[in-house]
């Protein structure tokens, strides 16, 4: 704030604190006649007012609470820019505090953080913390036994889409991935959709009409192939799926169509800012160790 | 107008408070509050010293949440038995006040009890009520200065040590003297133990009945719950009036019992005179019965001219003690104690939580059966390591599967651990959109058991 | 004809009796949504969201404005010995009020609403409201100013207080540029907003609930007890210690949020010397019964009053300790907050209330004394005894939910998810509705009550 | 001792003076607020509410979702963790009225955005033990069949740029068109999947 209310702040609040001092020490005394009934002598529809003198120990209850106020405001932040004496701010204590829950937690990490990968999933520790941070933060799109759901992968079979490579995993972890696949529609027309559907289906299962099919492959080199390979074993550098394996991250095999017309898109998000590296080092070591079994 | 009217003077508006100098009294009442005092006060600073298989036996470990009760650990779940017991609490306080009066206040309540002991500390140093009178008029001196110190020591002594106890509840004792003792106090030990002390010396040493006479709100809570036929404590008027002493006495004819002593007066902690009749201040201590009963006896007169009575029976009518209030909160008060001993036996020590998995419903493993995913919370409140089974049932051929080793299935003491599991069921059976089943976790003899949603398969 | 308008006075008495039902119930059935959530059958306007402003604003405005506004013209009336300033313009005092109230009712559970609490009332009725808080200060004032007695009594200090404050915090915080008949939006936004609507909403407490339900307490509590008002001496600095740190209090709503750190210190400091100004007023209550303190026994209404001036001094030692920035940690967005306010909200104001109408209703209506005298001990248990349930509830609750939601395990990790919470909160959610039913039906007996006096009855006659 | 007599006996006198002692605090503490930088400065990247949000602000407002849930996330280890970054003053600028709230019935909503899928927030919506079944949120199915008050929103848009939401006349303009076809629960869950999503989660 600018000067102006910075020192207007100051003045008021200090200007207050003393009124009530000033309030409590104006109402202490009075003269009466040495026979006084001690009322106001004022009626009103018949209540009347005694003067009795206030309790002294409310007296001090109120100067302490006020003695603590002027001490609180010199010590923390309040009045106006001042920062106080503390030199106190909500972000500092939280910053410390973090800071010192993220020390603690390092230090409980440093018997087995710097070890190999082989070796880091077969201790304990680092995977039963491992399963921690899952279930924080993983759990509720690949599901708590990390087995996925529709547009979440299963994380425990030895399908990848982005790779299974312990490094490929810390990366989709760390940086996120953004699998698009462009809708079809305009390209390969009506016809051309149904036939490449009927190529792709016949990857994983052979009740398929082999006109469609044959058709179906010569589109499918022709725009498909690119991205999952003329096999139609996916490519892990695009995320591209396996289409042979008949998992089918988005549904079954009902939404081939769908998926051509309209493209798909899946997008796992970074985790870097989020996690530390050391914690994103152990969820990912966590995730390998659960297609590894 | 004569001169003396007009005469003014200048009024204090703060007023001092008025220091009591209680008399100390002897009588069967006197013994029972005694005997409250040491019960009470020995309990404080006893229990705390009171260890259980290794660990202190009541404990409230607030920064680790978790409270140690006779062996029983509570958790912040186990909050509702806390809730309860201050319920029963404040049914017990109805209950009792209806029947007796401020029999909290008189004998119970940890303001009375730490003052008495306070006021039994100025007594020894300073004398009785008339010594110490004198002593508070009188200018300094050296022996003054030696009976004030020594006042003060004993005082300022037992306010650490009640600090030193009330800290000892939150913070295992023994390691706390133990940090006493090296000066190493953790801020919060520091705060409390001080503030705690300082709160005693306080109350007890100072504010005295001025808490009772203008914060406590329980006081006028209990005065509010009387009725005509609650014990109260009650100067006979009917007897005792006319009231006179000495000469006057043996010369007027038909005096009330009355002998005008002014003992009732000089033993009360809050400096009111009984004979006035029920007033707000009086926290029903039975001190003037006990000091006006001595009196009684050595006048030769049948004792209880104060007594613990009815306003009903004051007025000669007769006095019901079970009127169907005091019935109502006993019935109460017996339902709600039973509940809460029944619901403390039967708290499992596997203490359950399950979580259905947010973004899927259900899942399918085959094509004829389907599977819903859960994350297991299991806490150990029991005192052994435990291994778990898991068990479901509510739909036919329901089955529990896990991924994790046994061994994840193992919870030590006070442990709580979290394992995702997932119940699987046949397609057919499992077809409406939401079933409730059951999952079941089993230890040795101990089961607990949680009804669960399980979302079927359905088109 | 009396000097007096008791007319206007009558009517705020009944409607007080009805709109204080009325925001009980629907109290009571939010209270069984949190507990049940299918008692909301999927029907709108009877959703908890929609239906907890309506509950507020009944209970505050409604229930404690009509008795405020009632008692007011009372205790004005009798204490400056003159008729109301203008019979016609009470009248319309009254009528424009409840036209505020019935416009509550018919936009709050149809989502009409401006989301700040207690000031969720939409652009229309604010201004309408303005209009009726007008008429009625140039009423009350007009009164005052037209008194025979010299001194204005300390009652009428705090009407005073109450009618100008509410004034300037209710134009203030509803300053707000109009879209369409029902929709508006603020002239501040984020932390601004947040300031300026809790330097009202804790003001709102501090001048409608506190200052004006103390004005009551001190003309009905010597009147019933027929005592003196124990001290002039703490009134004078009671009142202005209070009135004028009551308003820095706010930011205590907001500790630890993004409101810059010295606006939330003054909030605190300032909380924490309330405390001696709020329990001036108890003392002064307290210390006036004190010479009448046999009276407990025969007259359940005393009971009542000296009921509510405990729960008043121990809720403004709650709220003081709760604004300390560590015990706020704690207490803030759980149950606890809730169990204080209606320690509050029960104990003293609604308390209060009852007790005063007990004794302003047989002498409004000419009656020796009330229908039934065991009816009244018999609210005053029931009553009593829900406030226990409901607070010793909410209060257990609170500290529960904010321990699990600090729970962090040893390897930094959460241990409990915040459904979690919710489920271990639910055995509280049924004892604190056990409660709010208790204390409804004891309103419900007032009503009845109250009903046989008016008629003229009498009780075995 | 004061003259307390000369104000009792003047309502004048009296109503004056109360009017000065109670405007202090509201000056003091509502003013230099207005002033402070760190208070009025949308954090980087905090863009207004597109129309179909605002439409959803709207419909959060009108329901009363600020009765149980709170959107500000203290700075406090235990918070960070389930929420994420503590709340910044500079986020909220564009909130109008703010959506701090001050009760957690229901979990803190200050950065419910891209935690679950539309979907998710859908049904959760409709029939929130459909998903979390010990929930006690009430449902909103009504919501999925209101159309959004496209003609509200727009005037909405208007009477905000007036008061200094930086919305260009473009924006306006092609707002209508934006939200004509949708639902009150589209733009109520538009306006969740945007909370909080302008501020990097970190702290977790």
């Amino acid at each position: 704030m600018n000067n102006f209310w910075h020192w207007t702040v100051i003045v008021i609040v200090i200007v207050h604190l003393i009124a009530y001092i000033w309030l409590l020490l104006a109402t202490a005394k009075k003269k009466v006649a040495k026979n006084d009934k001690n009322t106001t002598g004022h009626e009103w529809d018949g209540i009347v007012e005694l003067d009795s003198p206030m309790p002294r120990w409310w007296l001090w209850l109120f100067v302490i609470s006020i003695i603590f106020a002027a001490g609180y405001l010199y010590a923390y932040p309040g009045l106006g820019n001042y920062q106080g004496s503390l030199n106190w701010s909500q972000q500092k204590q939280f910053q410390a505090h973090y800071d010192k829950v993220t020390e603690a937690r390092n230090k409980s990490f440093a018997t087995f953080i710097n070890k190999p990968i082989d070796e880091l999933v077969n201790d304990d520790k680092a995977m039963l913390i491992g399963s921690r941070i899952f279930a924080n933060n993983c759990a509720l799109c690949h599901g708590s036994d990390a087995q996925g759901a529709t547009g979440f992968p299963n994380l425990t079979d030895d399908d990848w889409n982005w790779g299974g490579d312990f490094e490929q995993i810390l990366t989709s972890v760390k940086t996120g991935r953004n699998g698009i696949m462009p809708p079809l529609a305009p390209a390969l027309g009506e016809e051309g959709v149904k036939q490449v559907a009927a190529y792709v289906r016949s990857l994983s299962s052979t009740e398929q009409d082999a006109n469609l099919v044959a058709e179906g492959q010569n589109k499918f080199n022709m725009f498909c192939a690119a991205c999952h390979g003329t096999d139609g074993k996916g490519n892990d550098m695009f995320g591209a799926p396996n289409l042979t394996d008949n998992i089918w991250l988005h549904g079954t095999s009902e939404i081939i169509e769908t998926a051509i017309y309209e493209g798909l898109s899946g997008k796992m998000p970074a985790h870097a800012e989020i996690l530390d590296e050391n914690r994103v080092k152990l969820v990912a070591a966590y995730v390998y160790s659960l297609s590894k079994e | 107008m004569s001169t003396q009217e007009r005469e003014t003077i200048e009024l204090n508006l703060y007023q001092a408070h008025k220091k009591i100098y209680p008399r100390e009294v002897k009588g069967r009442f006197q013994f029972k509050r005694k005997l409250a005092v040491v019960v009470l006060l020995g309990l404080f600073y006893l229990v705390p010293w009171l260890q259980m298989g290794g660990e202190q036996a009541i404990l409230f470990d607030l920064p680790n949440r978790r409270f140690h009760i006779l062996g029983l650990i509570l958790w912040p779940q186990d909050f509702i038995f806390l809730a309860l017991l201050l319920i029963i609490a404040a049914f017990s306080l109805f209950f009792f006040t209806a029947l007796a009066g401020r029999l909290w206040c008189g004998y119970a309540c940890p303001q009375t009890v730490w003052t008495e002991v306070f006021i039994w500390m100025e007594q020894l140093t300073e004398g009785g009520r008339n010594q110490r009178m004198k002593l508070d008029q009188a200018p300094w001196t050296w022996n003054k200065f030696r009976k004030k110190t020594s006042k003060q020591i004993l005082w300022v002594t037992f306010a650490l040590w009640t600090g030193f106890t009330f800290v000892g509840f939150f913070t295992p004792i023994r390691e706390l003297a133990n940090h006493i003792w090296i000066w190493q106090l953790g801020p919060w030990e520091m705060f409390w133990l001080f503030f705690y002390s300082f709160a005693t010396y306080g109350n007890a040493g100072f504010l005295r009945e001025q808490v009772c006479l203008y914060m406590c709100p329980y006081a006028r809570f209990q005065s509010a719950m009387f009725d005509k036929d609650s014990l109260i404590i009650s100067y006979d008027e009917q007897r005792g009036e006319p009231r006179m002493r000495g000469k006057k006495r043996r010369t007027e004819n038909n005096p009330g019992d009355c002998i005008d002593c002014t003992l009732c007066v000089q033993v009360c902690p809050t400096g009111i005179d009984i004979r006035d009749g029920l007033q707000y201040e009086c926290i029903a201590c039975a001190a003037c019965i006990d000091a006006c009963d001595e009196v009684m006896e050595k006048s030769g007169m049948p004792k209880g001219l104060i007594r613990y009575t009815t306003e009903h029976s004051l007025s000669g009518k007769p006095s019901r003690i079970l009127r169907p209030r005091v019935i109502l909160y006993a019935l109460v008060l017996f339902g709600l104690i039973t509940g809460f001993v029944t619901a403390f036996m039967m708290r499992s020590p596997i203490s359950i939580n399950v979580l259905h998995d947010r973004n899927t419903f259900y899942r399918m493993v085959d094509s004829n059966t389907i599977e819903n995913v859960y994350t297991l919370k299991i806490m150990n409140k029991g005192r052994e390591t435990a291994q778990y089974q898991l068990s479901a049932s509510g739909l036919p051929e329901l089955s529990v599967v896990t991924d994790v080793d046994s061994d994840m299935l193992q919870a030590e003491p006070g442990q709580l651990i979290s394992v995702p599991i997932k119940i699987r069921a046949p397609k057919k059976i499992a077809n409406q959109r939401i079933h409730n089943i059951l999952l079941s976790v089993m230890s040795g003899q101990h089961k607990n058991s949680e009804e669960v949603k399980y979302f079927g398969y359905k088109k | 004809m009396s000097i007096y308008n008791d007319r206007v006075v009558k009517q705020f008495t009944v409607i007080t009796i009805i709109w204080g039902i009325v925001g009980m119930l629907v109290g009571l059935f939010i209270a069984l949504q949190l507990a049940w959530p299918a008692f909301n059958f999927d029907i709108p306007w009877l959703t908890y969201s929609r239906l907890r402003p309506l509950h507020t604003n009944a209970v505050i405005f409604a229930f404690g404005g009509n008795a405020l506004l009632g008692t007011s013209f009372y205790v004005a009336q009798r204490t400056c010995g003159v008729r109301l300033y203008s019979d016609r313009l009470a009248t319309l005092v009254f009528w424009g009020y409840q036209a505020v109230i019935v416009g509550a009712v018919l936009t709050l559970p149809f989502g009409y609403t401006q989301s700040k609490e207690y000031a969720e009332l939409i652009w229309p009725l604010d201004v309408l409201l303005t209009v009726v808080w007008v008429m009625y200060a140039i009423v009350y004032f007009g009164t005052l100013a037209t008194r025979k007695e010299k001194h204005i009594y300390v009652a009428n200090w705090f009407y005073s207080a109450f009618i100008i404050t509410i004034a300037v915090l209710h134009i203030v915080n509803n300053l707000a540029i109009p879209v369409n008949w029902h929709l508006s939006y603020p002239i501040y936004s984020g932390a601004v907003d947040a300031l300026t609507q809790w330097w009202y909403g804790h003001n709102a407490v501090g001048f409608f609930l506190t200052a004006g339900f103390l004005g009551m307490m001190y003309y009905f509590v010597p009147k019933q007890a027929n005592r003196p008002v124990y001290s002039y001496r703490l009134s004078i600095v009671h009142f202005w210690a209070l009135v004028s740190t009551y308003m820095w209090a706010g930011p205590h709503h907001l500790h630890y949020t993004a409101l810059p750190d010295w606006a939330q210190s003054l909030g605190m400091v300032f909380s924490l010397v309330l405390l001696a100004p709020s329990w001036g007023g108890m003392i002064n209550g307290i210390m006036t019964l004190s010479g009448a303190w046999h009276k407990l026994r025969t007259d359940p209404i005393i009971k009542m009053m000296v009921v509510a001036l405990s729960f008043y001094g121990m809720s403004t030692f709650e709220g003081p300790m709760m604004s300390i920035k560590t015990v706020n940690a704690l207490s803030h967005y759980t149950d606890w907050t809730i169990g204080h306010v209606h320690s509050g909200a029960l104990g003293w104001v609604a308390l209060m209330t009852m007790a005063s109408i007990y004794t302003l209703v047989p002498r409004l209506w000419g009656r020796e004394k009330m229908y039934s005298v065991g009816l009244i001990n018999t609210h005053f248990w029931i009553a009593t005894l829900g406030i226990v349930l409901y607070i010793a509830s909410m209060w257990m609750a609170g500290v529960m939910q904010g321990l699990m939601w600090r729970e962090v395990d040893t390897n930094g990790s959460l241990v409990y998810s915040h459904v979690e919470s919710i489920e271990a909160t639910y055995p509280y959610y049924v004892i604190r509705a056990t409660g709010g039913l208790m204390f409804l039906i004891g309103a419900c007996i007032q009503a009845y009550n109250v009903m046989m006096t008016i008629k003229g009855k009498v009780k075995g006659a | 001792m004061i003259k307390h007599e000369k104000i009792e006996k003047n309502i004048g006198l009296m109503g004056v003076l109360i009017a000065i002692v109670i405007s202090f605090a509201g000056i003091i503490e509502i003013i230099p607020l207005m002033t402070q930088a760190s208070v009025i400065k949308p954090v980087e990247g905090l863009k207004p509410r597109n129309a179909l949000q605002l439409a959803g602000q709207n419909v959060y407002v009108s329901e009363g979702c600020y009765g149980c849930h709170s959107q500000q996330v203290r700075p406090f280890v235990d918070e960070t963790l389930r929420y994420g970054h503590y709340s910044m003053a500079g986020e909220s600028v564009y909130d109008r009225p703010f959506q701090w709230g001050s009760k957690r019935t229901g979990p803190d909503l200050a950065r419910v955005g891209g935690r679950y899928s539309d979907e998710w927030h859908e049904i959760h919506l409709i029939d929130p033990r459909a998903v979390v079944p010990t929930s006690n949120m009430p449902g909103y199915p009504w919501l999925a069949k209101n159309p959004v008050d496209v003609e509200q929103t727009v005037a909405s848009m208007k009477v905000l740029q007036t008061l200094g939401h930086p919305y260009t006349d473009e924006e306006i303009t092609a707002a209508a068109d934006l939200i004509k076809n949708k639902t009150e629960l589209e733009a109520l869950v538009a306006y969740l999947q945007n909370l909080g999503t302008a501020v990097p989660r970190s702290y977790q």
